[in-house]
């Protein structure tokens, strides 16, 4: 957190009503959201309760394990589950685009791609969990499933994988993406509830939302007051009808709220680079389809040495770009890297846009401009600079005092005697320019996993999901 | 019937929240009212909404082995102090039984207060195992029939026993295999367990376990305990026999704090 | 569950004075545990010190406490303490067979609960003398055993639901826990919350140890952590190396006698009584009890949230005083000594001159301020 | 694994010929090395010991500056062995790299012909493939991330690892929870993985710092290195400092009298929460490198005797921002002032260090790293000041434990808590 947030944070404290930190969304929503809520057992790791999906708000789904000590009826519901969950992902593999690759054949890519958008990072461990014991599961033998519940597992696993795939939007938490956009009067800590963190935002703070008799957790876990003299007594019932309903209290405050969220986040425009990164999502998601059409295994337990320091690498260039393009979509995330003094913005007062460098033929166009600013500067000259008003345009500190901050375009002048028109600012216009910028170097190759060096254990044993996965008691 | 159903939910609604306001106040006797009020509305919902009037799921099967027979049943083919869980799961493995640990409760007491009244009216008693204390062992159920040997808990007596009622239920379960066309799947899933816990008893988890290794397994490592094991129980047979009466050798001699709170019920 | 109760021959008389006519709660190895959520709080340890109900008094005062457990996790912990336990510990002695290396023969068990409670400790202290001493046929496993911890003058009981267990004179403390290990991973705040109280443990079975006579660092510093493997039932044992939690807890033990310093600031008529009627409900009126803990320093920061009875009450004392403090420790100290959010926000729009030493985060506010104003506009 | 329990009774001469002859045993060999125990002069004479025997070396260093310093250093030991810097494109060799004569830069392995030592960053060595060393030296290796060795194990046949673990850790901008306990968890150091897998491969210590003047090394190793320990290779009387000119009785003076005069010295601020870049505390610092220069500085060691001149003096902090802002506060540019992490490896004879946790209200994780304070405190031969706001005790007192704890990951020593409070009670008797 910057001294930016935490101010917005305190005139949100002081005025009694969540503060922006975006001016633009920086995630993408989906034309067909699936909400998906569920609740788990308590006590136990990953006992399936209830949850509440769909993608209509007005019909919401609502399944239930209405004895859930019964490891039948966990899988019964996982199989209804899948009866929802699996027909949504699937839609979007029929609409392809072909994609050309340099140095690898082209690939179709779904041209959408699902959306589940959960309450909080608990509903995302909770699906990664319940896919986790769900994927290994086999169809037939001494404890069979439904057939579409291993399936189910693999997807669920998928999308609790990619939720921590920075910049992702495959499976976005309510709370997360709501705290990127707005600063509430609380702690991150108090954040985590939905409800207190959408009061803030819209009607200004209440109590109420910690009262779980008003606001029902959002889940994964129950409250314990309604365990003890509601759920456990209705489950004692033997009545099926009772267990529904009492969960459905709690289910249904929380789905008005998630909706709620969704058309708060609607109401700001899309950030510049959200349509890229959700293209990645959907290359990704393409990927995982193909993955299962070709008939691969399910995803191992844990990831191999190579296989972790590839999604390591992944995660961290992901990460770099994520932050990066925020900065260039939105001007409110830059202040934070004008604040520190790794950018800077101001009004042009001087150019020379037909400056140049070199001779005869390495004679290269080089336009200087002054930007005036307030901000304070902390670059040393010579930083190789970038700027949001044109992205694809390289430039370079040369001097900065007194207010006023001299940048030779470096990159993206082209060939030309003299600039193309736009090319260069124009004296009065706003300009921002930053250290930070977006190109990456590939990643060096790894070894294959079957060449794992003695230094991290060597090859590994080729995993084979066995008889020990499917049989695994759900206790 | 709706505008009833919509009253009643409201109420139930109502209800709940007041009691669930109450217990987070630690307001136990509001609670408790509440709650049974609570329970009335509820009752009357499920009368609405049910086509079936709500209860437990199945009436229980007219029982004709008492709770007390299926425990001697089981006790019986275990031939020592077993806890009540392992005593349901044999019942229910072995002898189709039906009942719960939760019944298994209140019946030493039962045992105690049905002997004193008439010593020796019954032809067996469920007792207590006693410890090093010669107290009632918690938790640990035996047969007046056995030896006072067999009663007596020493160190390593718990170990001891598990490897009994392990070769108990294996050589059961290899006889009922004999005799059956598929296993039994409680039998097979508690010799499992059992299996697990016994050094060589088992080959990792997948295949179902063999009645004959499991014995075999489990009288090696008896071999080892036995000595100490009945020397140990053969000095405590002896100190029960000349210190305790009828009463206590049944069902333990009473501890001070027992004493206490015999006393204040 | 653990209770405890406290030797008669308390502290300092003052403790006693802030407590009343209320009896002292008791420290259990949870309390203790968690005497290093906020040791900078000179509430918290005033209250602790005293052995103050602090739920109590959180309730009394109108902010009961946030926490409470599941009677569907309560069910499943018992249970499977239970299955770890039974067939005389069929499910442990396995474990430690595997984890390490027990030797078939080493099967002895002792249920320390099988004696009565008055004699309990002694019989504790008897096995483990025994066993300490190398007696041959000394046992392995101790159910139950009921350990002392001297905590700021006073002597706390704890009656672990844990077992100890020895192996060539060398002791073990054995916790069960209800927590999932999924593919050897558990939640970590699960985990150290376990490891700060099995370290309780082997800092008591130290002590005893100690007075014994014997090596204390005869107990190891590897707990054996016992918890449900993925989604089944069947426990699974883990290691845990509990030294740096070993070291936390020495730290707020010493710490907890240096009370004498905060005592000596407080007002003389100080005092945190909560003057239970015949049914121990507390009948002092709750603002008379408010004010008397308003007058000690409380540290509010939002992790209190999760650790803390008071949590509500302090928060709410934070609201009133507009603190900084709401937003937590993060946003505190990025604010250098602005302690009040009305005063941080008149830095920011110039509204408030700053005072000496403040001229950087006003500065650094002000810029922070033209910034979102420029971007918002 | 198998550490020489009776290393701090041995000389560094006897552990280097150990390793030496360990070498051809194992398939790795770890030296752990405390702050200037003579890293880089082992590691120079490993490479020439294994390039006598006429076998090709690989040698991995972590940075740019690593490496052409390494070059320089066993070119100007051994000038007739031939060595190749491999080098990414943007790379610029300095000047006193294309002057040494055995050594040819490139930045493809066929450009280098065929030298006996061929030396490049990790980041470097990532990008080759096609040819195995049967030699190859790490050198900082508990700086490096285990991905890292990962990428580059298979070049070599058999290593030798070099390193101090008592630095700052390897990190990374995500959150790598879902790795922990993993034996190949990516984010941990090279040597810990390799350690995992290979616990047979011995381990040795270098005993002696020859950096860390008699008043330092007990102070540093037993904050930071408890278990392990270490020695000063000089004894009390060995090294001086001098300052020409007399003080004026400042308390910037008084400080640096008391560091000249005992190795250490802590400049006390009043007590005050302060934001990162507390004007007071920067300015303190700078008068203090002002006020050092200015005075005459003189250091007398076993090298001789020299001035303190404005290159061997630096100034640390945690913080970029504080840097920048100490920086700013107008010191001569010869003066390095960077943060921990870039210190690490580098030796001068004077440092200045804004403690961590000065002006604070709570520590976090980040400024409780042992590592960090390690970095800070023993980068001189002669002496260290720090500045730091009064209070510090209190914030460590006040700080609250609740650190999660993963499953199968081996507890880290020291503690930063422990570390922090073991410096602060030594520097309170030089308080000024």
């Amino acid at each position: 957190m910057s001294l930016l947030t935490s101010l917005a944070r305190l005139r949100a404290l002081h005025e009694g009503v969540a503060q922006p930190i975006a001016t633009v969304r920086h995630c993408h929503l989906s034309r067909r959201p699936m909400v998906f809520i569920p609740l788990k057992l308590s006590g136990e790791a990953a006992a399936p309760l209830a949850a509440m999906l769909g993608t209509d708000r007005d019909r919401p789904r609502l399944l239930v394990v209405t004895q859930p000590r019964n490891r039948d009826q966990r899988f019964a519901w996982a199989a209804e589950l899948a009866g929802v969950l699996l027909p949504y992902v699937e839609s979007f593999l029929a609409d392809t685009e072909t994609v050309e690759r340099r140095n690898a054949d082209p690939y179709e890519r779904a041209l959408d791609a699902p959306q589940l958008v959960v309450p909080n990072l608990g509903a995302v461990a909770f699906t990664r969990l319940l896919g986790r014991s769900t994927r290994f599961r086999r169809t037939d033998g001494p404890y069979p499933v439904p057939e579409e519940v291993p399936l189910l597992g693999r997807w669920l696993t998928y999308l609790g994988e990619r939720a921590s795939y920075p910049g992702s939007s495959l499976m976005p938490a309510a709370t997360e993406e709501l705290g990127r956009h707005w600063a509430t009067g609380q702690s991150g800590l108090e954040d985590a509830n939905l409800a207190a963190l959408l009061h803030w935002i819209t009607d200004g703070p209440t109590d109420d939302a910690e009262d779980p008799l008003i606001w029902p957790p959002a889940g994964p876990a129950t409250d314990p007051g309604f365990d003890a003299e509601v759920l456990a007594p209705a489950i004692d019932s033997g009545s099926p009808e009772r267990v529904t309903e009492a969960l459905r209290t709690q289910l249904e405050p929380t789905w008005r709220l998630m909706w709620r969220a969704i058309d708060l986040l609607a109401g700001l425009p899309e950030g510049a680079s959200v349509a890229q990164r959700w293209e990645q999502d959907r290359a990704s998601f393409s990927g995982m389809a193909a993955a299962i059409a070709e008939g691969g295994p399910p995803q191992p337990r844990r990831d191999g040495a190579v296989a972790a320091a590839a999604r390591l690498a992944r995660m961290e260039r992901a990460q770099a770009a994520y932050d990066v393009q925020r900065a260039y979509d939105d001007p409110l995330v830059m202040a934070e890297f004008r604040l520190t003094g790794e950018a800077f913005a101001g009004e042009v007062v001087e150019t020379d846009p037909g400056h140049t460098e070199g001779e005869g033929r390495s004679r290269k166009l080089r336009p200087l401009v002054v930007v005036k600013t307030d901000d304070p500067v902390r670059l040393p000259a010579g930083t190789a600079l970038g700027t949001p008003q044109r992205r694809g345009q390289g430039a370079e500190l040369v001097s900065a005092a007194g207010g006023l901050v001299t940048v030779k375009i470096t990159k993206g002048m082209g060939r030309g005697r003299t600039p193309a028109p736009g090319a260069v600012p124009e004296v009065g216009e706003r300009v921002c320019y930053t250290s930070l910028t977006d190109d990456f170097q590939g990643s060096p190759a790894l070894p294959e996993s079957e060449s794992t060096p003695w230094t991290h254990g060597g090859p590994p044993q080729e995993y084979v999901p066995n008889d020990d996965d499917a049989q695994e008691e759900w206790s | 019937m709706s505008d009833r159903l919509d009253d009643l939910e409201r109420r139930i609604d109502e209800l709940r929240s007041a009691v669930r306001r109450a217990m987070r106040a630690r307001d136990t006797g509001t609670a408790r009212v509440l709650r049974a009020e609570l329970r009335h509305a509820e009752r009357a919902w499920d009368a609405l909404v049910s086509t079936v009037p709500a209860g437990p799921p199945e009436p229980p099967a007219p029982r004709l082995v008492t709770v007390r027979e299926q425990v001697h049943q089981a006790l019986h083919l275990l031939s020592a102090p077993a806890q009540p869980r392992l005593i349901v799961a044999v019942s229910g493995a072995f002898f189709g039984g039906t009942i719960r640990s939760a019944q298994l409760t209140s019946l030493r007491r039962d045992e105690a207060r049905s002997f004193r009244s008439s010593p020796y009216g019954r032809p067996y008693y469920l007792c207590a195992a006693l410890t090093d204390r010669l107290s009632p062992a918690r938790g640990l159920l035996t047969l007046s029939a056995w030896p006072l040997e067999r009663r007596v808990i020493g160190p390593l007596s718990p170990r001891v026993d598990f490897l009994t009622c392990a070769i108990a239920i294996a050589t059961a379960a290899a006889t009922a295999a004999a005799g059956a066309a598929a296993p039994d799947e409680r039998a097979t899933r508690l010799l499992a367990g059992l299996a697990r816990n016994i050094p060589g008893g088992a080959d990792g988890d997948v295949a179902p376990p063999d009645p004959e290794r499991v014995a075999a397994a489990a009288r090696a490592e008896l071999a080892v305990h036995a000595e100490r094991d009945t020397r140990d129980r053969a000095e405590l047979a002896q100190r029960a026999t000349s210190q305790l009466g009828d009463v206590a050798r049944l069902f333990g001699a009473a501890t001070l704090s027992t004493i206490v709170k015999e006393e204040a019920r | 569950m653990s209770g405890l109760k406290r030797s008669t021959s308390g502290p300092g008389e003052r403790l006693a004075a802030l407590r009343g006519t209320t009896p002292q709660s008791p420290h259990d190895a949870r309390a203790i545990a968690a005497l290093a959520a906020n040791p900078g709080c000179a509430r918290r340890a005033l209250l602790d010190g005293a052995g103050i109900d602090k739920d109590a008094a959180a309730r009394h005062l109108g902010f009961p406490a946030p926490f409470g457990q599941s009677p569907f996790a309560i069910t499943r912990g018992n249970a499977f303490e239970s299955l770890v336990k039974a067939d005389g510990c069929a499910e442990l002695l396995r474990m430690l067979r595997e984890v390490l290396g027990l030797p078939i023969a080493e099967v002895a068990y002792h249920d320390v609960e099988n004696v009565g409670a008055h004699l309990r400790h002694a019989h504790t202290r008897a096995l483990i003398d025994r066993a300490a001493a190398g007696a041959p046929g000394a046992g392995t496993l101790y159910d139950h055993p009921l350990l002392s911890l001297e905590i700021a003058g006073s002597t706390a009981y704890l009656e672990p639901d844990v077992v100890a267990f020895q192996l060539g004179g060398r002791f073990h403390i054995v916790e069960i826990k209800s927590f999932a290990v999924i593919d050897g991973q558990a939640d970590p705040s699960a985990v150290a919350a376990a490891a700060r109280q099995a370290a309780v443990y082997v800092l008591a079975l130290r002590a005893l140890l100690e007075e014994l006579g014997h090596d204390p660092l005869k107990v190891s510093h590897d707990v054996v952590l016992v918890c449900p493997e993925n989604f089944a039932n069947r426990p699974v044992a883990t290691l845990v190396d509990v030294r740096r939690q070993l070291a936390v807890l020495r730290r707020q033990l010493t710490r907890m006698t240096a009370l004498d310093r905060l005592l000596d600031d407080l007002p003389e008529d100080l005092t945190f009584d909560l003057a239970p009627g015949e049914d121990g409900l507390p009948t002092r009126p709750p603002a008379e009890l408010a004010d008397a803990l308003r007058r000690t320093d409380a540290r509010y920061a939002p992790d209190c949230l999760s650790a803390c009875d008071l949590c509500f009450f302090c928060r709410d004392e934070a609201r009133q005083e507009g603190a900084s403090d709401l937003l937590g420790r993060q946003v505190r100290d990025e604010l250098g000594g602005v302690a009040s959010v009305e005063e941080a926000l008149g830095l920011a729009d110039g509204t408030r001159h700053p005072a000496e030493g403040q001229e950087e985060i006003a500065r650094l506010l002000r810029n922070a301020e033209r910034l979102r104003k420029e971007c918002l506009a | 694994m198998t550490v020489q329990q009776d290393a701090d009774t041995r000389s560094p001469e006897q552990v280097i010929a150990d390793v030496l002859a360990d070498l051809p045993r194992h398939r790795g060999v770890v030296v752990d090395s405390p702050p200037g125990a003579g890293k880089s002069t082992l590691v120079v004479r490993a490479a020439a010991h294994i390039a006598a025997t006429g076998e090709p070396l690989m040698i991995v260093a972590q940075t740019n500056e690593q490496v052409d310093d390494l070059v320089t250093r066993i070119c100007d030991k051994h000038p007739r062995l031939t060595v190749g810097r491999l080098s990414a494109g943007g790379y610029v060799p300095p000047r006193r790299l294309l002057d040494l004569p055995g050594v040819t830069v490139g930045a493809r392995v066929q450009d280098l012909g065929d030298p006996d030592i061929v030396i490049a960053t990790a980041d470097k060595w990532a990008w080759i493939s096609g040819r195995v060393w049967p030699w190859a030296i790490v050198d900082e290796a508990y700086q490096m991330r285990s991905d890292k060795l990962l990428r580059i194990a298979g070049l070599f046949e058999r290593a030798l690892f070099v390193g101090d673990p008592g630095q700052l850790d390897p990190f990374s901008i995500v959150d790598g929870d879902r790795w922990s306990g993993l034996s190949w968890d990516p984010l941990q150091s090279a040597v810990s993985v390799l350690l995992r897998h290979n616990p047979d491969l011995p381990v040795h210590r270098l005993p002696v710092s020859w950096r860390l003047p008699a008043s330092a090394a007990p102070v540093v190793s037993r904050a930071f290195y408890p278990f392990t320990g270490f020695r000063s290779g000089t004894g009390p009387d060995d090294r001086r400092l001098e300052l020409a000119t007399q003080g004026m009785g400042t308390v910037h003076d008084r400080a640096l009298e008391e560091a000249a005069r005992s190795g250490w010295a802590l400049l006390e601020l009043p007590n005050r929460h302060t934001v990162r870049t507390d004007g007071e505390a920067v300015q303190a610092v700078a008068l203090l490198a002002a006020r050092l220069l200015q005075r005459g500085a003189v250091a007398y060691s076993e090298q001789g005797e020299r001035p303190v001149s404005a290159d061997r003096i630096a100034v640390g902090a945690a913080h970029r921002d504080q840097v920048a802002a100490i920086r700013n506060a107008g010191l001569p540019p010869e003066i390095t002032v960077d943060t921990a992490n870039r210190l690490q490896g580098r030796e001068y004879d004077v440092t200045i260090v804004l403690h961590p946790l000065s002006g604070r209200r709570d520590a976090t994780a980040f400024h409780l790293e042992s590592g960090r304070l390690c970095v800070l405190a023993s980068r001189h031969r002669h002496a260290c000041v720090v500045v730091a706001r009064a209070g510090i005790a209190e914030l460590l007192d006040a700080h609250p434990s609740a650190e999660p704890v993963q499953l199968g990951v081996p507890v880290k020593f020291p503690d930063g808590w422990e570390a922090n409070q073991s410096v602060l009670e030594h520097l309170a008797a030089h308080r000024v």
